[in-house]
């Protein structure tokens, strides 16, 4: 039994209702935490007068620079002292979980004793960066918190200027759009990238994302430094049997408003089936015994639209991979910025396919570690140097696919034209 | 010496997953055919080997206490197989391989508090931050915002009845940790930071600060004799950026920190390429513990959407269709100045056209 | 008889070949002029040597400051004498043409005697900004030729910093898509500015340009400071005979793929003609027995497509006027600009209507006399001090149609929301 | 006094038109109901009371002499009614109040050697400027470029083949007054300006000149004790705005002044929004007096746009649907690092999304 719980009165307001209260759950960890009764004192606080009251510092692990985001109290009286004393320290650990997010229920009754131990007994499943946030240890609990989490096998992720914890999609794991092994590849750059999380040193931090296909389930393209986003080359692949199904569920005019007249390039055209004009880049599925689709791969731009109204009948191909998208960010300080293409297709299947990603990634941070100023982004980066420098410096070879219009501006110094062309040529011939 | 005695971490990074997938995701590993929805808050998934599996998705207040925690623990292994995972907006998925069992656990998940629902056509839970309970530079709190908000759309949650699937995030600062969303409620500053000149000597590394405002609009001074900075008001857009490196440019203020409502962001290449969210709706008041004015905006909006959207329409596809005025006709939102975008490159937002709707 | 012509080989190759060419119009007028002699002699020179030989000066007529563009010779020898000393000086007058560029014989017959009596004898119908160029006299004869022309009823156009030659298409006297007077417009605006068109004295040149609807036959958009482009505001009006008519011809493939598909918002509708919704803000027409088209003119963008496909069975309402777009122009300095909308419609129709117009333009030519830097256009100022500071002086009130999205950006300063509102609503209610 | 002499300008502005108008677009002015073309180069309007007029439109080289214009006025006695009218793109129209007029309309100009068409889904005559006939900062000419080109084009001007209307401009230099067009061709110099600086001194204002240069390369400099110009060379884009306010900084090289190839401006607001056009092709040597590598690569872009586009696809619209990477595939041309935007706002030109083409 923990000291008596301070008035909370507009907390108790958020008891009510019908979704999980985390006010709930504070005061029941308070029952037995004079730890939680005192947090609970200082949030109230922030909600009555509308101010927040926590101050960053210095806390870490042994061996590791980030990881962990301190919280000391500012809310103290006339002599300095706490409000709230028993929550004057409330430090996060932030925790990387396995790719996917899966987990079995022993890891996760491992995961709260270690916390109830230790800290607070709140978890946050998880962060918008992807970590589980164990949140609320003294100093001096961080490090006995993160002895025992890591003897599970767990590690911290990143904070401040490194490479940050990343996050995959479910992915391969169950879902049938799925063009990579997501969590492979996750891990395998994460895990060549660990110096870069545990000792900050960058010029500001550096996020990844995973996602197996073009929906984009993980956001890589507006939270990502470098967004990983499956794709195929190859023709759509189609199921009559699932597609007449779907037709006969769905009908005419469903299908020719959410699926035909969706798709973004007119790729798609609804035919009868005796004027299907077959072609190495074309797919075609049956309606029923008269109608059928017929898809123009090469208009296709692989925006998933049609696949996922007509799961299973229509699917990626099989030449799968993934395209790499360079510079997504939030607003600071130039506006929030997209990913743009850099690398439209690589294959990712093989233990080397994944390696020459890892490689990619290294050259990129390289890059970003030497020119970018402090606290800048990837994004804000090329904007200041251009995509075309940062390209070159990379070898990477310019596409048609990394721009959505080429430009509108003569602007430019071109008296290197002849010998792009000529260059291009070569490597045409080389290939 | 005590540094001599501590543990040295082990380095292991990203733990595997194997072990904890669920045996039929393991099996059929990157070989799945097609899903459907038998019903909300269900996914159905079928293997191309004819093995199936479903998953029952349920909300949580994503700062869990660990009773919350084990108590979905003991669910899982009495009513599922023991196996879960969280999706990234912190609902929880329950795995089982039969049919059957896909209600007893639905009814087990209610029972207790947890709402199923999130997935297809929802509202899902939405994607939220820090806030007062833990971060040091917020205007406001998120799980209570967000929990406030959940309580009014639980129905759209449990059900599957918008056009297309709802994206929401709440950001308790500027910063917008919880970014781009169909529908984003978003802290905006409205008054320049108040200063704090006395700290700002020891605490702030002055040049640092000055290179973080967006709009150079900080200059060192000299105030009271000790190295300050200054800000000039009429250049200063109260973004709060100059606030974390230099905690006494007091950005944060009970009366002027404001919430802005952005809609139409989208990160999906479904359709139309990713579009960024724009502001629609400003002013509202920052109001504890239950932020009525913010649940009664987006509540419009989403109310318009539901009402006018054609299926598969995201929030961005429909506006595309029906248009920026018509859009403000129908929420009855208004539409001031403030929201024509007059920041780098603004003049792609402006209508270069004789597109106009009467 | 006029002095011997110089061997011109390179401009001999363009006479060969079927369209008509300029040089053999020169070579006749060398037959008579050793102006043109001459000048064939120094065209020859740049075509060998690629190279310019004209400069600028200042050339102009009595009363006004511009309005002709001076050109005299560089290509000198050893001893700064004009190698080609019969066309030293080869200036242009710049003349504006009537409205719509409608001739009769006559008038063009006599406007041939006059540049014969003083000029080259080459006339430019029209340059780029709509002028009649009269190319080619010496700073002697430009007078004389003003003076003539000035008598016939021709004025002196634009040059340098100031309101410029408009133009303004065929539109009413001839084109049904025509949504104003635009020759009425165009006369009635230019003339207002006659003082800023003859004596220079703006930051940079001003130019209007008057299409009479968004097919902007008149290219105002890219081109012009202020766009003045035709638009309604009710129901688009049909025509079951004409629709009919159409239908009949062209089939039911290619009004799928021709008019349904391309409109821009999906407006339009194929429908059955049981299946019709009509209503306050729809337009039905009928294709046959049995099928119409229906389109929801509330999602209409007024973008011409489906009428001109099906001219005259479809056509623009009956509450026409024009949209009006400030800031278009080319690249320099930073870059292409289209106009903008700032107003999304006012009517044309009364002479009370066109004052307003001319008002605005006063107002907005006043501002960017007053705002613009020099050498800055109308699209740059904007750019520079921001679309809203430029409305609130001209005191035009914010409308979304203004812009293709709001704000994607939060870094602005908005203390001021409240009153904003408050002003709208309040304004809303007088309204 | 020599002035007290000069005549004062009547202040007559733009004339009436209604005097030069044809009867029938006088009596009908306002009041039309359709049109079509009943041939290449003939437009049919018809009024709402049923009145009809044909326009024949015809080629001319824009840059007339007298007897030129005297030739189109005989036949415009003779051949039609007396009343003509030049379209945007320096065509000349007949009108004539009868059909049967039409046929011998066009034999009289044809046989004169005005080619009739330009009509509809042609390609018209090309928006061309000045060049070395008279102004003062050309990289070229215009006139005889043009000339040379619609040599080849007149086949198309004369027929209604293409897919939708295609409008051509020629520029000659990077100012561009010829504008926006389906496919535009235009000076690229490529080496910054040769200095004459013993003309600075005299001729330039120096301020202005270095407050005219987009990316701020010029300084004041003092060369052999005089004071002039200095450009960084690194810095130059060779865009050749310094150079009409100082000419001695020679921008024009007969080398180094290149033709680039631009693509995709539409300026009607039909179906999609205006849109600029995009650089598609450059270090094209400027060859008179036919400029044949200009024209070869006009008509590649031609060919590959007829074949390919679906009707009244605009090139822009073609390329919307068919997307970039396939167009360089058509058209053959090579994609460079130069094509890749890095002006003001470029990143709106990048690709932000997923949507590849393979
Ligand atoms: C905890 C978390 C919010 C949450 O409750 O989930 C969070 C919290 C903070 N973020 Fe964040 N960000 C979190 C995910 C994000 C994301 C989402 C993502 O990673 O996908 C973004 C947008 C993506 C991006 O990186 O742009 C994000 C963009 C920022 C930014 C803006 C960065 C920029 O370049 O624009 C800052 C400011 C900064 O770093 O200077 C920032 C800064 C912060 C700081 C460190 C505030 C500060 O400067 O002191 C916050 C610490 C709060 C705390 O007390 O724990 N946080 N932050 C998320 C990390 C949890 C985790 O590790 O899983
Ligand atoms: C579980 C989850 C991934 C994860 O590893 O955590 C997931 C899973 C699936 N997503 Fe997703 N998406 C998940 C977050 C997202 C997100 C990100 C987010 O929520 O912030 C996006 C991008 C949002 C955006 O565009 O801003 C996302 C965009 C999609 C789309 C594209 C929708 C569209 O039309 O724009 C699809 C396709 C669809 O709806 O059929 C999709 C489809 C799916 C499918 C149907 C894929 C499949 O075949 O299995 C999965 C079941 C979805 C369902 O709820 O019915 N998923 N999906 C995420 C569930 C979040 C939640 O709890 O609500
Ligand atoms: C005569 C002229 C106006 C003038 O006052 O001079 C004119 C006249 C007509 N235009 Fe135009 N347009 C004329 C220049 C333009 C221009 C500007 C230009 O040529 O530089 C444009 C904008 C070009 C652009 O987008 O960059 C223009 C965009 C259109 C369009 C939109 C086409 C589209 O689909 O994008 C139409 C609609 C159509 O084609 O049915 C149109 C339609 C018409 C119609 C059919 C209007 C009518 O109902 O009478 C006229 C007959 C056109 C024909 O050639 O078949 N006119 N038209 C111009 C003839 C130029 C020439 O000699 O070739
Ligand atoms: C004659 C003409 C080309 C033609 O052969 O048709 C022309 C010729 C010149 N233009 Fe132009 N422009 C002509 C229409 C245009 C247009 C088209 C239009 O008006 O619709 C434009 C694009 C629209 C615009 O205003 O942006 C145009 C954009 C320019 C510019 C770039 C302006 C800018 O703000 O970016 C310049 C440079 C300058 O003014 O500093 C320029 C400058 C010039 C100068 C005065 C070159 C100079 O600075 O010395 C040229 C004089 C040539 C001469 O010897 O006659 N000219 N110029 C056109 C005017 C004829 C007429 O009065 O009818
Ligand atoms: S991103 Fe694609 S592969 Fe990954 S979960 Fe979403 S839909 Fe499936
Ligand atoms: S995936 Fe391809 S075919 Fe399907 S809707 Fe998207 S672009 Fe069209
Ligand atoms: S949005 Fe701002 S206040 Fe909220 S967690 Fe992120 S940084 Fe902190
Ligand atoms: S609030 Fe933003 S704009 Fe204002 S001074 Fe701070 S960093 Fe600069
Ligand atoms: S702009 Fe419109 S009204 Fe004018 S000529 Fe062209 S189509 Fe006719
Ligand atoms: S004019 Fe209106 S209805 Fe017709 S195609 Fe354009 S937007 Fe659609
Ligand atoms: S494009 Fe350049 S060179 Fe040609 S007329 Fe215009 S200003 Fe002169
Ligand atoms: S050519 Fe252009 S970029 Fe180079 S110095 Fe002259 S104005 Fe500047």
């Amino acid at each position: 039994m923990a000291k008596q719980m301070h008035p909370t009165p507009m907390l108790d307001a958020l008891e009510s209702g019908p979704w999980p209260s985390f006010v709930t759950g504070l005061k029941r960890l308070a029952q037995d935490k004079d730890y939680v009764v005192d947090l609970l004192g200082q949030l109230e606080t922030s909600y009555r007068t509308r101010k927040g009251y926590w101050k960053g510092g210095t806390v870490g692990v042994f061996g590791y620079g980030g990881g962990i985001i301190p919280r000391f109290t500012e809310l103290k009286d006339e002599a300095g002292k706490p409000i709230f004393p028993d929550a004057a320290e409330f430090h996060t650990l932030r925790v990387m979980p396995p790719a996917g997010m899966h987990y079995n229920t022993d890891v996760l009754r491992q995961l709260c004793d270690i916390w109830e131990r230790h800290g607070s007994g709140l978890i946050a499943f998880h962060g918008q960066s992807g970590d589980i946030m164990f949140q609320g240890a003294t100093s001096e609990n961080v490090q006995k918190a993160f002895d025992e989490l890591n003897e599970l096998g767990f590690d911290l992720g990143g904070a401040g200027p490194a490479v940050r914890t990343s996050m995959s999609c479910v992915g391969a794991a169950r879902c049938e759009q799925s063009c990579y092994d997501e969590a492979t590849a996750h891990r395998t750059v994460i895990n060549s990238f660990l110096d870069d999380i545990h000792r900050p040193s960058l010029p500001y931090k550096f996020k990844f994302k995973f996602s197996g296909c073009p929906n984009d389930c993980m956001n890589s393209i507006q939270r990502a430094d470098m967004a990983v986003i499956g794709t195929w080359r190859d023709n759509i692949r189609t199921d009559d049997a699932l597609a007449k199904k779907w037709f006969a569920k769905h009908g005419m005019n469903e299908l020719v408003n959410d699926v035909v007249a969706r798709c973004p390039t007119k790729a798609i055209q609804l035919k009868e089936i005796k004027d299907l004009k077959p072609g190495a880049s074309v797919s075609t599925v049956a309606l029923n015994d008269t109608h059928a689709l017929e898809i123009e791969n090469r208009d296709c731009v692989r925006c998933m639209h049609c696949i996922n109204v007509m799961t299973g009948a229509l699917a990626p191909g099989k030449d799968k991979g993934a395209t790499v998208l360079v510079g997504g960010k939030r607003t600071l300080k130039i506006g929030d910025l997209m990913g743009t293409v850099v690398v439209p297709f690589m294959k990712l299947e093989s233990d080397e396919d994944r390696e020459k990603l890892v490689e990619l990634g290294q050259k990129i941070i390289d890059f970003f570690a030497e020119n970018a100023l402090e606290h800048e982004r990837t994004g804000e980066m090329i904007e200041r140097i251009g995509i075309v420098n940062f390209l070159e410096a990379l070898e990477i070879p310019i596409d048609p696919n990394m721009v959505s219009s080429p430009r509108t501006n003569p602007y430019v110094r071109m008296d290197g034209w002849d010998d792009e062309v000529a260059k291009m040529k070569a490597a045409k011939k080389v290939a | 010496m005590a540094q001599a005695q501590m543990r040295r971490a082990i380095e292991s990074g990203v733990p595997d997953n194997r072990p904890f997938l669920h045996p039929k995701f393991a099996a059929n590993y990157g070989n799945w055919k097609y899903h459907d929805r038998p019903r909300p808050g269900v996914l159905h998934h079928v293997s191309h080997t004819g093995d199936e599996v479903w998953s029952v998705r349920a909300g949580t207040q994503r700062q869990m206490d660990v009773a919350t925690i084990r108590k979905l623990c003991d669910i899982a292994d009495r009513f599922a197989e023991s196996h879960v995972r969280f999706t990234i907006r912190s609902n929880i998925e329950f795995m089982v391989s039969s049919a059957d069992k896909v209600a007893p656990l639905i009814a087990e998940l209610e029972k207790n508090g947890f709402p199923v629902g999130g997935t297809g056509n929802s509202v899902s839970m939405i994607a939220h931050t820090q806030g007062w309970l833990h971060c040091d530079i917020p205007g406001t709190d998120a799980s209570g915002a967000v929990k406030a908000l959940m309580d009014e759309l639980i129905d759209e949650f449990r059900s599957e009845q918008m056009p297309n699937r709802v994206h929401l995030s709440t950001s308790c600062c500027e910063i917008n940790c919880g970014g781009q969303a169909d529908i984003a409620i978003i802290i905006q500053h409205t008054k320049p930071p108040v200063i704090n000149h006395d700290l700002v000597a020891n605490v702030c590394e002055r040049p640092a600060v000055v290179a973080r405002c967006p709009v150079a609009a900080i200059r060192p001074a000299l105030v009271n004799g000790k190295p300050s900075l200054e800000v000039d008001e009429k250049k200063c857009i109260c973004c709060g950026a100059c606030y974390p490196p230099c905690p006494p440019m007091q950005i944060n203020d009970p009366e002027h920190s404001k919430f802005a409502i952005w809609v139409g962001g989208k990160n999906s290449n479904a359709r139309a390429k990713p579009t960024f969210m724009k502001m629609v709706a400003a002013g509202i008041p920052n109001n504890p513990p239950r932020w009525p004015e913010v649940s009664a905006v987006v509540k419009q909006i989403l109310a318009a959407y539901k009402a006018d959207a054609r299926s598969w329409e995201r929030l961005s596809d429909w506006v595309e269709r029906i248009g920026w005025p018509r859009f403000f006709e129908k929420t009855g939102l208004p539409f001031t100045k403030y929201l024509i975008d007059d920041w780098r490159g603004a003049r792609v937002n402006l209508n270069a056209s004789a597109h106009i709707r009467f």
